[in-house]
């Protein structure tokens, strides 16, 4: 089953969500949306390293740990980062990212 | 204790000494106590040095001293004196002794102001007595700086514009200069920046080639060479009469020494290979100078753009690549050190009583100022090469050093520089005859103050020296002489 | 886990420590007393940085994931070191602020960032790497926007926070292709060829390294999240986050990417170019003092790439050495920014107009500072660039040089313009005589001693250079 | 006996200046004048000493009495200053030594109550000396050294009314256009001792050393020729030759001591001096250059003849004289050959420059004597003075016929040698130098006859006789006139050292008598009493007449070059060039730099996604590069 689908198809697949969330990051305006472009790539690189260790290196788990820890650190993240969302919503009434250039040049 | 290290110390001492005093009285004593124990203290370097060379010691540096300072890099403080940097030690402590009693009624921030001017001479003085290539640049670098507080803070005119250009300039000589002196400690892989060390070495030629020019263009910023010069009539008018005088008259100096030590000394064939660019712009630089300065009317400008010519008869010299002229280069840096600051003593002694600088708007100060006049005069008559005064010899020196070479690219380039004498002629009389003589101006002139002491100490001390070497240059001209043997004698092609 | 290797971490543990004892602390002040916690870090720190310094084992813990040896030891002290000036600058920044309950906040999310530096610097394994990264970067997005009434604070963290994990989206995905190339994540286990997924690794791993360094073209949001966070978080990042992230890029310069010299040379090379003269270009044009000392770092980071182009052991040394004189010229400056926002809420350079009048000694420490920055002797930051410049020569980068000194003259100007902005500059309403409180002043002293001497006392530079050749 | 004391004449001099200089201002009264005199009156009296031991002794060698290094150039050149005496040397000696002593006596009086009286003593003491050890140098260099501090006296004393324009134009003047000629001077010294390596002339003009190996020519002429041509270009400013003249009128409105001693007796004939003292040089390598000073002296002689003609200041009138008759010396040298009878022209010109020295001293005396008396330098407003002036009149009367060269007045002898000397050689130069004795003679009687005959005067003050202390000296310089031409110069003065036997050529004696009473007879008709002859005979020439009374228009000439071309068309534009080519081409860095500092501001725009893009671009940009590397 696995083994039917091989290893640079699944990459291709996990370098194109990469590159989505990217494209996302890049384009969508709403700051929540920036964020979960952001857990997209995160997802990516976790799938990147789940398949790197069923493919390749089957014996070891270090790929594994690391998405649990990618997953884990992308929680506390989001939280900082939506708390500093709110922060910024109470000061400026938005949270869209084009209007938050007060400082710019 | 090593008479070097007191040149450094006594200045930083009495640096650090202002800092602790606040009226203008104790400023102004220690700054001029400090100074004239300096003044002393190189009279007595000088005796000593003489005494050395006379007793036989013919070593290429004496008084050596060497500290282990970062031992990893080849970094040590030493530090060692051969004739060229006597005189110009001499030179430094008469004219920061005389800048002292010119900024005499300096009265804005005037802790500030000397203390300034003092790290300056430090350096300048560091410079001097460093044999290490690091030590020198950071010396170098350390007299360049205050220049900008100095101008900036107590300059007149344009003077943020000016100061910012003075430094941004020479701090881009000094750049060039990290380039090249870092080539030339790698290139010679010893793991030493000791001058003499590294004159030992044969640099391969394709490195000289890329490193020559940039130490001689960075050394020449400085030394005001075409077309680098133009901070110098900016910097100079706006600067305050001390710094003007220490600027001219010492540390546009640095730059021909620093281009003889460092530039020729270490890369002699490039030298010799790329001289000709350079006595290109030399040539230039004499004669445009002059040429420019005919048509100034402030007093200061004047001086600048002559300084560009005099200071590039110096590079002119020692690109003639022999002893002789590089003699006469040596000495031409000290006589004009010497005349340039008398320059700039008495335009700001002139300028103090008439608030202008502008020649045409002025007239008949002789009548009136009669002291100072003729020290304008016998100044003057210096830089237009009067014999008995400084600058004859040392033009002479670099003539006929210059008429040596027997080609006609030589031969033109010499005549070109040699016919700025007549220039100058023409623009020290015109300034003469405008300032000093004819009717007096205006009836305030009248009531100006004669020259008071201070004025005085600052101007006859710089006359005399200008009279020594004018009348009996021999000793100096010797001196200079044996110290140039290791340098220039690596400059006979093989 | 014996406890030999627990001690291992005796820096972590401290900082652990400090952070429970901060938080132990806080409970049995009052509400009005809250402010006490501000000393009491102080003296923490203090005593934290002290022990620091002392002789300690070296090792690996943990089968090689946590690395101590004399070297990250005297990063992690440099660093701290910068922290704990940082402390004694915003007491008096922190007595400000409406609510005192946060007052501990603001010591809890730096020195866990701090414990985030610490992990990073020690870390023998990316996985590890990654966890200090992260620990470094989320509080100290937090913290940017701890003044909860400005929107600029607020921005300035949600473009670090965003911005950040990008990067570090983009760093993972690096590492991820080095895990899959490599089938290791222990540094000691890496070897890597010179295979283009390697380097397409390499570049991924670098950039989110060099988010944090403010190399160009990763350094935009630099100096927006400068100017919005509080200044005593500005100078954290300016001088320990961009300094970790330093050290850490030159450990992996030197384990990891060794290897890959050749290829990392040569985008050091481009960066270096385009980080020294973008900062500088930047910087010309700056009115807020914050934003100015951030694009003048990011210029200095340029300055530092210098010392890592070469790869030696000489090059690492310098860069270590020129962050430690960095850290004090830059925080000396910043210092002077605090307190002069603290008093006046000025931050503009002609604010600053005629300071010298006012302050002289404010005015002097600036300049001490700036001058430092600007690499002018006998200051310390006169060595640290000639140092850089030595190693960048030392490998035969002159054109690289060359760049970088015309760059050197370029960023005197901007120094210059500050200078000139305190002392020459007149002003009809200068700001005023004040006196900030003793441990800003302290700090400052600090910095100023380091700035002067430490040039002159070379055994630390020889210090450091040993190091260097035993570790690289 | 040795001659170390010659020393003292040049030391004397220096100190009475340095006395003068520091006190200036300080001394009481007269005593300034005082110290100057007894110093030049020592000086002169070793100068005595000297010329009675050396001639006394019979040999005419060269004797180094004082030499010491001044400054060392390389192993081979350097520079001594040192003291040679020789028959030339001890000669000038006198005759500066007696001149100064005269004028010095004399300018007591004149200057009395001058303001800046210390000044002027201090001053002409300086010239006294620059110019004795210009006379005694051992070497070029020590020349040219002298040879500048001469200049410089020359500047200082012509300036010395500083506060009147005129006065500091015509000292810039002299000083610049003398420096101009200095520089072919230098450039002349360096070519030669680059080829002989030293500047000593006694090496330079040993007979045995003139088959110098000098083989380099440039545009056909030996590189020694060129030399010595840039070293009389020197002589010739000095000594106000065509065309390097025009500073030598001008230089009148100094005091007129100072005329008499600087610009008539003494340093106008240093430029004669020099090439006397390059004689064998110039003779033996370079006979080209010799053409070339003949010429320029011959044709000099009778262009500053013409212009004295028409001139009506006084002074200016004695000015132009003064270049005629040094261009009488140069000519004799130039056409002098090397030993033997041939080497008349040379005993020729040094003769004439003493005897000259003599009478023109005394006339510019007696014409200080008469402004003095009527307060103004144009003849047009000074007519009918011996009655008021008797002894001036008389004196004035003995200088003019010594310069018109009438027999027994010294100026007759030392003419006729040079006369007799061009004669044997070139006939062309002989007519020329006949001719100008004859327009000599009219234009001297003519100066006599408007100012002490002519329409009487009316004048505001009247003029009496100038004090005792002027007028002996004038009565000594007198004698000189009358007698000077009495001594058998040859046998003392000769280009080779063999004494020369002195005698008359009758021939051309009688022609050149004759001729000059000839124009003493026009000057009588015309300016005994007054006429309306010259005013007609004026006219008839015309336009050559009025380029003559403009001095030829060289002085626009020169303001042409100089104010028109070099100030407007040179400095102005390079003054310019620098402030906005070069300077602007620095500050343009500065604007560039500023402008690409403001062009790139867009990309900080403040918007969190182009951060990101451009993050994502480098990223990729830098892949794409080590991708197309890979390539």
């Amino acid at each position: 089953m696995i083994e039917s689908v091989p290893l640079n198809q699944v990459l291709i697949v996990t370098t194109l969500m990469f590159f989505i969330g990217v494209y996302g990051f890049l384009t969508r305006k709403n700051l929540i949306t920036m964020l979960i472009s952001v857990e997209l790539m995160l997802n990516a690189v976790n799938l990147n390293f789940v398949f790197f260790d069923r493919y390749l290196f089957p014996g070891k788990l270090e790929g594994h740990f690391f998405s649990l820890f990618i997953i884990a650190i992308a929680a506390a993240e989001a939280a900082v980062a939506i708390a500093i969302f709110i922060n910024l919503y109470r000061n400026i009434r938005s949270i869209n990212v084009e209007d938050v250039n007060e400082m710019k040049n | 204790m090593n008479l070097l290290i007191l040149h450094i110390a006594v200045p930083s001492l009495t640096a650090l000494a202002i800092m602790f005093v606040s009226s203008q009285r104790q400023v102004r004593t220690i700054a001029a106590t400090g100074m004239s124990i300096q003044l002393i203290q190189s009279l007595v370097l000088l005796y000593q040095f003489l005494q050395e060379r006379m007793s036989g010691n013919n070593a290429e540096v004496l008084f050596t001293q060497s500290f282990v300072w970062y031992p990893s890099l080849g970094i040590n403080f030493d530090i060692g004196v051969d004739g060229i940097a006597v005189a110009m030690i001499m030179l430094t402590s008469i004219v920061i002794f005389t800048g002292v009693f010119a900024s005499w009624e300096v009265n804005n921030l005037y802790k500030e102001f000397f203390i300034s001017l003092i790290v300056l001479a430090t350096g300048v003085y560091g410079f001097f007595v460093s044999l290490d290539l690091f030590v020198m640049f950071l010396f170098f670098e350390l007299a360049v700086i205050p220049m900008y507080l100095l101008i900036g803070i107590w300059g007149s005119g344009p003077k943020e514009y000016a100061a910012m250009k003075l430094t941004l300039m020479l701090m881009g000589g000094s750049a060039l200069l990290v380039v090249g002196i870092l080539g030339v400690y790698f290139t010679a892989n010893i793991e030493t920046f000791n001058i003499i060390e590294l004159s030992k070495q044969a640099f391969p030629i394709e490195m000289q080639r890329i490193f020559f020019p940039l130490l001689f263009i960075g050394f020449g910023v400085i030394g005001a060479l075409f077309p680098f010069h133009t901070w110098s009539p900016d910097g100079h008018s706006s600067a305050p009469t001390a710094v003007s005088m220490l600027h001219a008259g010492v540390l546009m100096k640095l730059g021909g020494y620093g281009c003889l030590k460092v530039a020729i000394f270490l890369l002699p064939e490039a030298a010799n290979e790329m001289s000709w660019i350079f006595l290109i712009l030399t040539s230039i630089s004499v004669l445009y100078g002059a040429l420019a300065t005919i048509v100034q009317t402030d007093l200061k400008y004047i001086n600048a753009y002559s300084s560009v010519s005099h200071c590039g008869l110096v590079l002119f010299g020692l690109l003639m690549l022999n002893k002789t002229a590089s003699n006469g280069a040596v000495l031409q840096m000290i006589s004009h050190g010497l005349m340039t600051a008398l320059f700039f003593a008495l335009i700001g002694m002139l300028y103090s009583r008439t608030h202008t600088r502008i020649i045409t708007q002025m007239g008949g100060l002789m009548k009136v100022l009669p002291f100072l006049s003729v020290c304008y005069v016998i100044g003057g008559l210096a830089s237009l090469g009067l014999p008995g005064l400084s600058g004859f010899v040392a033009e002479m020196t670099i003539f006929v050093g210059a008429f040596q070479h027997n080609d006609i690219f030589h031969r033109v380039a010499t005549i070109i520089a040699v016919s700025s004498i007549v220039v100058t002629a023409v623009y020290i009389l015109r300034v003469v005859g405008m300032l000093l003589m004819g009717p007096v101006r205006s009836e305030e002139y009248n009531n100006f103050p004669k020259a008071k002491w201070f004025e005085k100490v600052a101007t006859v001390s710089l006359i005399i020296g200008i009279l020594v070497i004018g009348l009996a240059p021999l000793w100096l001209s010797t001196m200079i002489w044996d110290s140039l043997g290791p340098i220039v004698d690596k400059l006979v092609l093989k | 886990m014996s406890l030999q290797e627990l001690l291992l971490m005796r820096h972590e543990w401290l900082l652990i420590a400090a952070v429970v004892a901060l938080l132990l602390l806080e409970l049995n002040f009052s509400e009005a007393k809250k402010t006490n916690v501000i000393p009491a870090a102080a003296i923490i720190f203090t005593i934290v940085t002290l022990i620091g310094f002392l002789p300690s084992e070296n090792g690996r813990a943990f089968g090689g994931m946590f690395i101590t040896d004399p070297i990250r030891t005297l990063m992690k002290n440099i660093l701290n070191l910068g922290v704990l000036i940082v402390f004694l600058q915003s007491g008096s920044w922190l007595r400000t602020q409406n609510n005192f309950n946060r007052v501990t906040e603001f010591y809890l999310l730096i020195i866990s960032s701090v414990i985030g530096v610490s992990y990073m610097i020690s870390a023998g394994h990316l996985l590890m790497f990654y966890l200090g990264l992260e620990l470094l970067t989320i509080p100290i997005a937090a913290a940017a926007s701890y003044e909860q009434y400005k929107s600029k604070s607020a921005e300035a963290g949600i473009k670090l926070i965003l911005s950040s994990a990008f990067s570090s989206a983009i760093l993972l995905f690096g590492i991820s292709m080095l895990y899959g190339t490599t089938g290791t994540l222990y540094f000691s286990d890496i070897k890597l060829a010179g295979e283009l997924l390697t380097v397409l690794s390499f570049v991924f791993l670098f950039s989110g390294l060099a988010f944090k360094i403010s190399i160009v073209p990763f350094h935009l949001w630099t100096a927006d999240v400068y100017e919005g966070s509080p200044t005593s978080i500005t100078s954290y990042l300016s001088v320990v986050s961009k300094g970790a992230a330093i050290f850490v890029l030159l450990i992996f310069f030197a384990s990891v990417f060794g290897p890959l010299q050749e290829v990392w040379q040569q985008v050091v090379y481009g960066t270096a170019i385009f980080t020294m003269t973008i900062g500088n270009l930047f910087a010309i044009r700056q009115q807020n003092l914050k934003r100015f000392l951030a694009f003048s770092s990011i210029a200095q980071a340029g300055f530092i790439l210098l010392g890592m182009v070469g790869g030696t052991p000489l090059g690492m040394a310098t860069v270590i050495y020129f962050i430690l004189i960095y850290v004090f010229s830059n925080l000396a400056a910043f210092g002077v920014v605090v307190a002069v926002e603290q008093v006046s809420g000025k931050i503009n350079i002609t604010d600053y107009n005629g300071l010298y009048n006012t302050n002289p000694r404010l005015s002097l420490t600036m300049m001490l500072a700036l001058f430092s920055l600007a690499g002018i002797p006998p200051l310390a930051g006169f060595f640290g660039k000639f140092f850089l410049f030595t190693a960048a020569a030392e490998s035969g980068f002159y054109t690289l040089l060359f760049i970088a000194v015309l760059n050197a003259v370029i960023s005197l100007y901007y120094y210059l313009l500050v200078v000139k902005a305190m002392f020459i500059n007149k002003s009809d309403a200068p700001i005023g005589y004040f006196q900030s409180d003793y441990s800003s002043r302290i700090a400052m002293s600090a910095c100023v001693l380091g700035i002067l001497t430490t040039g002159f006392y070379s055994p630390i530079f020889e210090f450091i250079k040993k190091l260097c050749l035993e570790s690289f | 006996m040795g001659y170390q004391y010659t020393i003292w004449i040049l030391i004397l001099p220096i100190v009475a200046f340095v006395i003068n200089g520091l006190g200036s201002g300080k001394l009481p009264g007269k005593i300034s004048g005082w110290i100057a005199t007894v110093a030049i009156g020592i000086s002169a009296f070793l100068s005595y000493k000297t010329a009675f031991q050396f001639f006394g002794s019979g040999s005419h060698e060269k004797i180094i009495a004082v030499k010491t290094t001044w400054l060392r150039f390389n192993e081979g050149l350097q520079i001594d200053m040192g003291i040679l005496l020789d028959p030339i040397s001890i000669m000038m000696l006198v005759v500066i030594t007696t001149v100064s002593l005269m004028v010095f006596v004399y300018s007591q009086g004149y200057m009395k109550g001058e303001k800046g009286y210390d000044r002027y003593f201090a001053f002409l003491s300086l010239f006294s000396f620059s110019m004795l050890g210009l006379v005694v140098a051992t070497n070029l260099f020590q020349t040219y050294m002298f040879w500048e501090l001469v200049g410089v006296s020359s500047y200082l004393l012509i300036g010395f009314y500083y506060d009147k324009p005129a006065a500091v134009a015509a000292s810039k003047k002299a000083f610049i256009v003398t420096r101009f000629a200095d520089l072919g001077f230098l450039i002349g010294i360096l070519i030669i001792s680059f080829y002989t390596g030293t500047f000593d002339f006694d090496i330079l003009t040993r007979p045995e050393a003139m088959t110098l190996p000098v083989t380099a020519t440039f545009l056909g002429l030996s590189t020694m020729t060129w030399a010595l041509l840039l070293v009389f270009m020197g002589g010739a400013g000095k000594s106000a030759m065509f065309p390097l003249h025009i500073w030598l009128p001008d230089a009148m409105e100094g005091p007129t001591p100072v005329s008499a001693l600087i610009h008539a007796a003494t340093m106008v004939v240093a430029g004669v001096y020099l090439v006397a003292r390059l004689f064998p040089t110039y003779s033996v390598l370079a006979p080209d250059a010799l053409e070339v000073v003949a010429f320029i002296g011959a044709f000099t002689t009778l262009f500053a003849a013409v212009i004295a003609c028409t001139q009506f200041d006084i002074k200016r009138i004695l000015a132009f004289s003064t270049m005629s008759q040094i261009g009488y010396m140069m000519l004799a040298l130039g056409v002098s050959g090397y030993g033997g009878e041939e080497g008349l022209g040379y005993t020729a010109s040094l003769f004439h420059l003493f005897t000259h020295a003599f009478f023109k001293a005394l006339l510019f005396l007696g014409a200080g004597s008469i402004i003095h008396a009527v307060h103004t330098n144009d003849i047009r407003e000074m007519g009918g003075l011996r009655k008021y002036q008797p002894i001036t009149h008389i004196l004035f009367l003995i200088a003019c016929l010594a310069i018109a060269g009438i027999p027994p007045f010294a100026g007759f002898f030392s003419k006729d040698e040079i006369l007799a000397a061009a004669f044997a050689t070139h006939p062309i130069y002989y007519i020329i130098g006949t001719l100008v004795a004859g327009l000599t003679a009219f234009y001297m009687f003519r100066l006599y006859f408007i100012v002490f005959w002519g329409k009487s005067t009316s004048y505001t003050h009247t003029p009496h006789e100038s004090p005792v202390i002027m007028t002996l000296p004038m009565m000594i310089l007198g004698i000189g006139s009358v007698v000077a031409g009495l001594i058998p110069f040859g046998s003392y003065i000769s280009s080779d050292g063999v004494p020369l036997k002195g005698h008359i050529d009758w021939v051309v004696a009688t022609i050149s008598v004759v001729l000059a009473l000839v124009g003493i007879l026009i000057a009588f008709k015309f300016y005994k009493t007054e006429s309306a002859k010259p005013e007609a005979i004026s006219k008839s020439f015309g336009a050559f007449y009025r380029s003559a009374l403009s001095k030829f228009y060289f002085d626009e000439l020169y303001i042409a070059i100089t104010k028109g071309v070099i100030f407007r068309f040179v400095s102005k534009p390079l003054a310019w060039f620098d402030r906005n080519v070069i300077d602007a081409f620095m500050n343009l860095i500065a604007a560039i730099t500023n402008w690409v500092s403001s062009q790139i501001k867009e990309f900080q725009s403040g918007q969190l996604q182009k951060y990101a893009f451009i993050f994502i671009s480098g990223v990729i940009i830098i892949l794409l590069s080590f991708l197309y590397a890979n390539q």
